[in-house]
């Protein structure tokens, strides 16, 4: 056809996207040992979620950047079609193959051993030894809970109501590590706290639903609370925004992020957002595709990376001390000396 | 007496004839003849060109992206077979949608009704699937049945204490998506993700899952099937006659001696089970496991088909594969439109807009006006007992 | 066949002699129901209309033609009425009388011709402009919001506002009481429409299209529905605006009621007009022969009724309406097998009600019915037909029949599922079309063919369909309500005939109609209702046509 | 008046004590009691906009299942409009107007060409998730916020000030009054009277002389701004970006609502507010904890009392007689 093997009609492009200059500009040889292609499957997300599915993308782009790669990605709309996506990577001999949440564990684990030549890197998915034996495989997967921990640990320290709250999207193990994660926290810096917990009901926008998120924020600053950590998608996105527009926002109420610096990816909840419990999947999505392409996986699990991230414009507001016994704790956690007690 | 008054009566004027095209040589009238067909032509084709402008528009070539999307759904190793599977659960959701449609009624439950029979289904489909092809089909009856409870309490709120179905089938969906994903993180989680948390429960057995015959999924066969005996009740059995007098005329139908209340509950008992049966059909075949997500938006596209199919249980069964067909290209129409200059490619969203385009095109009844310059052929197949 | 009654001539073997009786008769009703005869006794020149008179012409047709896909509803109709001047449009169901006056009113588009209204043949655009030119018109089918009340049904299009489109409700409630007492027809301005007899709705009406001003006033078959009473209120309201120069076209399909008001009258068949002569040059034969185009019997030859044994036995029954009130209160009657039983009475006195609890279709709150042995209080409409009850409903189109199903289809629809049209469970489509076939020859059912929708047919053969399916299965009992409600002459007829027939092969025939010239010449026994209770019962012989009104009245 | 009370005896009752229950409830838990009740009404507010379009629309003839879809797009055009412009009156300009083009969008398709509108709000569904989804950009922020407005006096009154006149945006002002003015408008002047004869028996209307046509098309188009607003109170007000399907469903709670309103628009105020007051309920087991019911079952609570209210008290309501029938005149 006139459109070349791509269909696109933009003739010759500008290389702004994802291949670097030298990089190869299609994925037609990526069986050759030379080209090295990238290739990323989302679980019913899209790659513009503003959490996970992004920085999962955004750690792909940079790798195939870094790398001298080629990338593409799929944002499934069905669950049943997850292996036939990945099977669209697997198809044209890509090396390695992102699937990015849970839900995907067993269809990743799957793939992994029909396509032997690919390899597979599954954010958030751990898997179970006894029945994964392949080594073209490793589930990238993060310590929520101690983010989470930290997170409640600077909360527990500023809270003047000894209130705060916390708006989750569906009850789901890597929230609900997070959301125990940062009430343990809060207890330990704070014993008399209180922490509200609402998750979202159920329901396919569970993590979709601001509008929910941000009513849920609203209640429970009228019942005291200052500090709200928003963590679930969207919905904990409303929840930042909503306590960014309260009055006393950045002053007396502050709104903690989840998963990635929510400063950049929610810029409206900038007044109030002091930090955000972060998993590095950018990171994390990076350094083991460059593993990937260097040889051997480390094992069938791969430990992330998770903390908080910069106070930026609170970094000033934030009293000496309180920085200082954070700082404390998440390195007593990276340290392996400070157990987060999180159990699902 | 009736000899003298009927004798003296002049032959009784003839009454009007039906409008018939009238007869004219070759093509025109031949596709005059056939004006439904050709206008479902022409809509098909006037939403594949606002399709092309909205392709072209994000710099693709648009004949490419349609032959990709079409290999991708039907060519490709494999994908055909997928999109059959992907048509079958929507025969079933948009047969959940025609059924009721018939008597008068607007089912939009179709996506609890479709989770229940899914998620019950599959667990009865797990714990018997020792037994074999046996456990699959107890797995699909417990589908049907679990689906027809559902259906079975919207019809009785609806005859018993008036509560309009559009209103529990809605409240009905989110309660079914409440209490399944419950059951799934809780007393119906499989062992083995009870650690790992994932919402799902127990495989079924291989012996119990549904395969493919020849290519054809076992449970796309049984779909045509039901679709098939859908139309043959509808149109052929006192059954089917009873289901059109109530949608009909309710007043004539009472009059007729046909149980309003009892077609009322069976037709959106029937309705709902094929939707529950489409679940369990759906666990066996594809998941092999009930996971929230099974859902997916097949309830709401069983609108669309229905729709699209103009309440004829058989013209669901190509309204399905058109749906289907689509949303198995989708991916890999994005995978092939990917470009640094475009790097999202053509996203999955491209679906709707046409199905959208396409359901507006086959609807409009001044196509055929325009066309054909005849009257607007009545399409109506929904709106005739809304608020009752 | 009949030799009860020595006097009048045989009409079995002469048809003309059977007209002359019904003449006869037909003055001495007029006599004794128009009680406004001091307008009505007017002959035309001293009331200062009607011929000779010349009067400004306000309505003037040209070559009015229209057709809907390939039925031609009307061919080239010229006609003209002058101010002050009553003129009727008689014609058969379907002759194209409403399609012409809807052309006037603007609801219709005419194909070719045009409309003038006081000189003025500017094409009439719609209702609205057809309002704005002084036209008012009261529907064949009522034009009123059930769920409204009768003063905002009244204002509805010019209502009075107390600026920024608030409603003034007082002022539309003052000027429903004021125009009611004008024409001395009494309606409720604050009912709401649908808890209305159809007799005061047809007042609403009325009313409503006086409520503007008016040069021509349209009325399609407004006494259809009505009592002989209200009928004469009506027609004493016609002379009147008449008198007032008012200019009235007047449909309808009794001969009497043209007779007693029309200046001239305009004959149309199959769309055209094919007659039009003043009333006083004719008479009802002449009327009748010009409307079908051959001669018709107005009267019904029946021979005495040989009645059988009992076979409707109804005792102390009481039935509720819609909205939970007594409408059936202490009903008794019996029907014995080859008998006619006529209840007369007032619409709206239980009569309604009280078939459909025969019929199974409304619960019976006390009371016994029972079909010879069989005791039907609580049976369903399916039990009822099977227990050998045939039922023309009152409302044909909405209990009937289906109007987007065949005629062959309608005519088993309560028999759909039995052989041989149904096989355990799977229906016989051979057998219900031979069936409508059969029915259709049998019943003169005029029609394209058998698989036409029912939707689609005139009046009279919508209810030749209903007529011909519940008498198909020779049920023991008949129940008739309103049989021949909006129906031209010729198809009365022949239901009537239809009705003798089935009673002189031995069914039970329970007759219910609001007319009660039907009645008369129907009934072998008579029974009057009022208040949803037989207040009297008698010998149709005896039956005095006076003594029957006052019962009917609630004078007893 | 005493005529009207006794008529409306029941509805008065149950509305008496409802309201009494609620302020015993207020000053007895004054800790939660104040917070639920906000956020009984924030969660009704776009319910009550988008409910009076259904009724608008129902009222005069034509059902509109694609409010969800008007919604949506004009979140869609609302925050965008605003993003791109720099400018909130830009986005509120477009989320209306889009509004307005969506409900001219159905209005034309049913009336004038007389679609199944069933049939025409699904299409508006389906177009509206493809587009919003097809074109969605990420990473726009809002310019600003609408601002909230407190209504002196009114924002005194104990429960009800502090609800419904204090600390909420001027899209919830308009929502109470938008319900007040429909109400006035549908039963009390000229326009309401036509429009409910054009939904209640279109020929009727036609034949007093009203263009039913035209009034069908003008209701339904005017009435997609209110979706409009409704749209713009989710992605502008009540959370300040737009996502994938932000409207969550709720353009068919909506038409839950018009129907438990009975097709009136206060009383579709009322039973937002009950709807919403119970999902303030089932959050608020939730936050309080202690009790060992898990969320996604409390979750379910508003949809599970909406049936056992509507099973228990609300019976047959009978919706305007026409609505879901294009009208064809005689002759067409
Ligand atoms: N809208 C329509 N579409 C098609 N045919 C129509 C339409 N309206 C009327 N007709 C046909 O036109 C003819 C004349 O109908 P019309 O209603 O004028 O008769 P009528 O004289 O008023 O009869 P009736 O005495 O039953 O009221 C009939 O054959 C009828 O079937
Ligand atoms: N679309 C149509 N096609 C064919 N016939 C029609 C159509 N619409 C109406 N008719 C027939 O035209 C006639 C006139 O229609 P209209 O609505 O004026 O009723 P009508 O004359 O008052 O009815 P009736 O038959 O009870 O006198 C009716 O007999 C009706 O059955
Ligand atoms: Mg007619
Ligand atoms: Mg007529």
């Amino acid at each position: 056809g006139c459109g070349g093997s791509t269909g696109n009609t933009g003739g010759d492009s500008t290389d702004t996207g994802s291949a670097a200059a030298g990089a190869p500009t299609d994925d037609s040889k990526c069986a050759d040992a030379e080209v090295f292609c990238i290739g990323l499957v989302t679980d019913t997300g899209k790659v513009d979620d503003k959490s996970f599915n992004q920085s999962a993308h955004e750690g792909a782009k940079a790798a195939a950047e870094q790398l001298q790669g080629y990338y593409k990605y799929i944002e499934t709309q069905d669950a049943k079609d997850y292996a036939a996506n990945m099977q669209q990577f697997t198809n044209k001999k890509y090396d390695v193959v992102v699937t990015v949440g849970f839900l995907m564990t067993d269809a990743t684990a799957a793939a992994a051993k029909a396509s032997p030549d690919t390899k597979f890197i599954g954010v958030d998915q751990g898997y179970d030894a006894t029945k994964v034996t392949e080594k073209n495989i490793t589930g990238l997967v993060f310590p929520e809970d101690q983010a989470g921990y930290g997170a409640g640990y600077l909360a527990g320290l500023m809270t003047k109501t000894n209130q705060l709250g916390q708006v989750l999207g569906l009850e789901i193990p890597p929230v609900q590590k997070y959301a125990k994660g940062f009430e343990a926290g809060a207890k330990a810096a704070n014993p008399s706290v209180k922490v509200a917990t609402v998750y979202h009901p159920a329901g396919d926008n569970a993590f979709n639903d601001p509008v929910w998120g941000a009513g849920q924020a609203k209640t429970q600053i009228q019942q005291g609370a200052d500090i709200i950590f928003g963590a679930g998608g969207n919905t904990g996105n409303g929840a930042l925004q909503e306590v960014a527009k309260s009055s006393g926002a950045g002053e007396s109420k502050f709104c903690i992020g989840v998963d990635t610096d929510q400063w950049d990816t929610v810029p409206a909840a900038q007044p109030c957002l002091i930090t955000s419990a972060e998993k590095l999947i950018t990171k994390g999505v990076t350094d083991t595709i460059t593993t990937a392409k260097d040889g051997a996986f480390e094992g069938l699990q791969t430990l992330g990376q998770a903390g908080l991230s910069d106070f930026h414009d609170f970094d000033a507001k934030i009293p000496a001390d309180v920085k200082t016994k954070v700082a404390d704790i998440v390195k007593q956690m990276e340290a392996g000396t400070l157990k987060t007690g999180v159990t699902l | 007496m009736s000899e003298t008054s009927t004798a003296a009566q002049p032959s009784p004027p003839a009454e009007p004839e039906p409008r018939e095209p009238r007869a004219r040589g070759g093509l025109l009238a031949y596709l005059i003849g056939h004006q439904s067909g050709v206008t479902i032509v022409v809509a098909l084709l006037i939403s594949l060109a606002i399709g092309w402008v909205i392709i072209w528009s994000q710099g693709v070539n648009a004949p490419y992206a349609y032959e990709t999307l079409v290999r991708e759904a039907l060519f490709v190793d494999g994908s055909f077979t997928r999109t059959l599977q992907k048509t079958a659960p929507l025969v079933l959701t948009g047969l959940a949608v025609v059924l009721p449609l018939r008597v008068g009624l607007f089912n939009i439950g179709g996506q609890g009704q479709f989770a229940t029979g899914a998620i019950f289904g599959a667990w009865v489909a797990y714990a018997t699937g020792g037994s074999g092809f046996l456990g699959a089909l107890l797995g699909m009856v417990v589908g049907l049945v679990c689906g027809a409870v559902v259906g079975i309490l919207v019809g009785i709120l609806k005859t018993w204490r008036g509560v309009h179905e559009v209103i529990s089938t809605i409240m009905l969906n989110y309660i079914v998506a409440g209490v399944t994903f419950w059951l799934v993180v809780g007393p119906l989680q499989a062992e083995s993700s009870k650690t790992s948390g994932i919402p799902q429960t127990e495989e079924i057995p291989e012996a119990a899952q549904l395969g493919a015959v020849g290519g054809v999924p076992i449970g796309f066969a049984i779909a045509v099937v039901l679709a098939v005996a859908c139309w043959w009740m509808l149109s052929r059995t006192t059954l089917g006659f009873k289901f059109n007098t109530v949608g009909a005329n309710k007043s004539a139908a009472g009059y007729a001696g046909i149980s309003i209340s009892m077609i009322t509950v069976l037709s959106l008992a029937l309705g709902a089970g094929l939707a529950g049966l489409g679940g369990a059909l759906e666990a066996e075949g594809t998941l092999h496991r009930f996971e929230p997500a099974i859902v997916g938006t097949l309830g709401f596209d069983g609108i669309t088909i229905a729709l699209l199919a103009r309440a004829n249980p058989l013209a669901t069964i190509p309204a399905a594969f058109l749906v289907g067909m689509l949303r198995t290209g989708a991916a890999g129409l994005q995978f092939a439109t990917q470009t640094p200059a475009l790097p999202s490619g053509i996203t999955p969203e491209i679906v709707d807009v046409l199905l959208a385009t396409i359901l507006l095109m086959v609807s409009i009844p001044v196509l055929g006006k325009w066309l054909f310059r005849s009257r607007a052929d009545k399409v109506s197949v929904a709106s005739t007992s809304w608020g009752n | 066949m009949s030799e009860r009654t020595p006097e009048p001539p045989d009409v079995h073997t002469d048809p003309q002699a059977a007209v002359d009786v019904h003449l006869d008769t037909s003055q001495e009703h007029l006599a004794s129901v128009v009680t406004n005869e001091a307008i009505l006794e007017l002959p035309p020149e001293q009331s200062g209309f009607g011929e000779g008179v010349v009067g400004e012409v306000l309505l003037d047709i040209e070559g009015l033609s229209k057709s809907f896909g390939s039925v031609r509803a009307n061919r080239d109709i010229s006609l003209s009425v002058r101010r002050g001047e009553i003129v009727a449009l008689l014609g058969e169901n379907g002759a194209g009388k409403s399609t012409l006056v809807n052309q006037i009113f603007g609801l219709i588009t005419p194909d070719t011709g045009t409309v003038a209204i006081k000189g003025d043949a500017t094409p009439i655009k719609d209702p609205r402009d057809a309002i704005a030119r002084g036209i008012g018109m009261v529907h064949q089918h009522f034009q009123l919001v059930p769920v409204m009340t009768v003063a905002e049904n009244m204002v509805l299009g010019h209502e009075t506002t107390r600026g920024g489109g608030v409603l003034d409700l007082a002022a539309a409630r003052t000027m429903v009481r004021e125009l009611s007492a004008k024409h001395g027809l009494a309606v409720d301005p604050d009912t709401e429409v649908e808890d209305l007899p159809v007799g005061t709705q047809q007042r609403v009406e009325i009313l409503k299209a006086l409520s503007r001003k008016v040069d021509l006033l349209i009325l399609d078959e407004p006494t259809a529905v009505l009592t002989p009473q209200e009928t004469d209120e009506l027609l004493a309201v016609m002379k009147e605006l008449a008198n007032s120069g008012t200019s009235i076209v007047f449909i309808t399909h009794k001969l009497r009621e043209v007779l007693a008001v029309a200046d001239r009258v305009y004959v149309l068949r199959q769309g055209a007009v094919v007659g039009e002569v003043a009333t006083k040059d004719t008479d009802a034969k002449g009327l009748a022969t010009m409307m079908v185009g051959r001669e018709v019997v107005l009267s019904i030859d029946k021979s005495a009724a040989s009645p059988g044994e009992t076979v409707l036995e109804v005792q102390d029954l009481h039935v509720v309406d819609d909205r939970g009130l007594g409408a059936v209160n202490g009903f008794s009657l019996s029907v014995r097998a080859g008998e006619i039983v006529g209840v007369a009475g007032v619409e709206g006195n239980g009569q309604r009600e009280l078939v459909e609890a025969l019929a199974g279709m409304r619960k019976v709150v006390s009371g016994r019915m029972a079909l010879g042995s069989l005791d039907l209080t609580r049976a369903n409409p399916h039990q009822t037909h099977h227990a050998g009850v045939g039922h023309v409903p009152e409302d044909r189109e909405k209990h009937g029949l289906v109007g987007t199903y065949s005629i062959a289809d309608n005519l088993v629809l309560n028999e759909f599922d039995q052989a041989p049209y149904a096989k355990s469970g799977v229906r016989q489509f051979d057998a219900v079309r031979e069936n409508a076939e059969k029915l259709r020859e049998e019943f003169d059912i005029r029609s394209s063919g058998v698989m036409q929708t029912a939707g689609s047919l005139s009046g009279g053969n919508k209810q030749k369909v209903v007529v011909a399916r519940e008498m198909a299965f020779k049920p023991k009992l008949l129940m008739a309500a309103q049989p021949t409600r909006g129906v031209d002459v010729g198809s009365i007829e022949f239901i009537h005939r239809r009705i003798v027939e089935a009673r002189d092969e031995g069914a039970a025939v329970l007759l219910v109609s609001a007319e009660l010239d039907e009645i008369l010449s129907l009934s072998d026994r008579i029974a009057v209702v009022h208040g949803g209770a037989v207040v009297a019962e008698m010998d149709a012989k005896d039956a005095d046509r006076t003594e029957i009104g006052r019962l009917m009245a609630g004078d007893h | 008046m005493a005529a009207w009370v006794q008529k409306n005896r029941t509805t008065l009752g149950i509305g008496l004590g409802v309201l009494v229950a609620a302020y015993v409830f207020y000053y007895a838990k004054h800790d939660i009691a104040p917070s639920m009740f906000g956020a009984a009404w924030g969660y009704a507010i776009p319910l009550v906009l988008a409910a009076l379009v259904g009724v608008i629309g129902e009222r005069s003839g034509v059902v509109n299942i694609g409010i969800e879809g008007q919604m949506l797009l004009a979140a869609f055009a609302g925050f965008f409009g605003a993003a791109y412009s720099g400018s909130m009156i830009v986005g509120i300009l477009a989320g209306v107007g889009t509004g307005l083009i969506a409900g001219g969008f159905l209005a034309w398709t049913t009336v004038r060409w007389r679609m199944d509108q069933i049939i025409a709000g699904v299409v508006l569904n389906i177009i509206a998730t493809g587009i919003t989804s097809f074109y969605l950009k990420s990473g726009e922020i809002l310019p600003g916020v609408i601002p909230n407005v407190d209504v002196p006096l009114l924002k005194e009154i104990p429960l009800i000030g502090e609800t419904f006149f204090s600390g909420r945006s001027a899209i919830a002002l308009v929502a109470i009054l938008a319900a007040v003015v429909v109400h006035l408008a549908l039963f009390h002047t000229r326009w309401g009277l036509r429009t409910r004869a054009v939904g209640e028996y279109p020929s009727a209307a036609d034949t007093a002389g009203i263009n039913v046509e035209r009034l069908r098309l003008v209701n339904v188009t005017l009435a997609g701004s209110l979706a409009g607003l409704a749209g713009l109170y989710l992605s502008m007000d009540a959370s300040a970006s737009f996502e994938r399907g932000i409207t969550a469903g709720r353009g068919f709670l909506a038409l839950a609502i018009m129907i438990m309103g009975a097709w009136r628009p206060l009383r579709a105020l009322v039973m937002a507010l009950f709807f919403g007051f119970i999902n303030a309920v089932a959050s608020q087991l939730q936050l309080t904890g202690g009790f060992d019911v898990p969320p996604q079952l409390t979750g379910t609570l508003p949809y599970v009392a909406t049936l056992v209210v509507l099973a228990v008290a609300a019976g047959r309501v009978r919706g305007p007689a026409a609505a879901g029938q294009p009208y064809v005149k005689k002759d067409q």
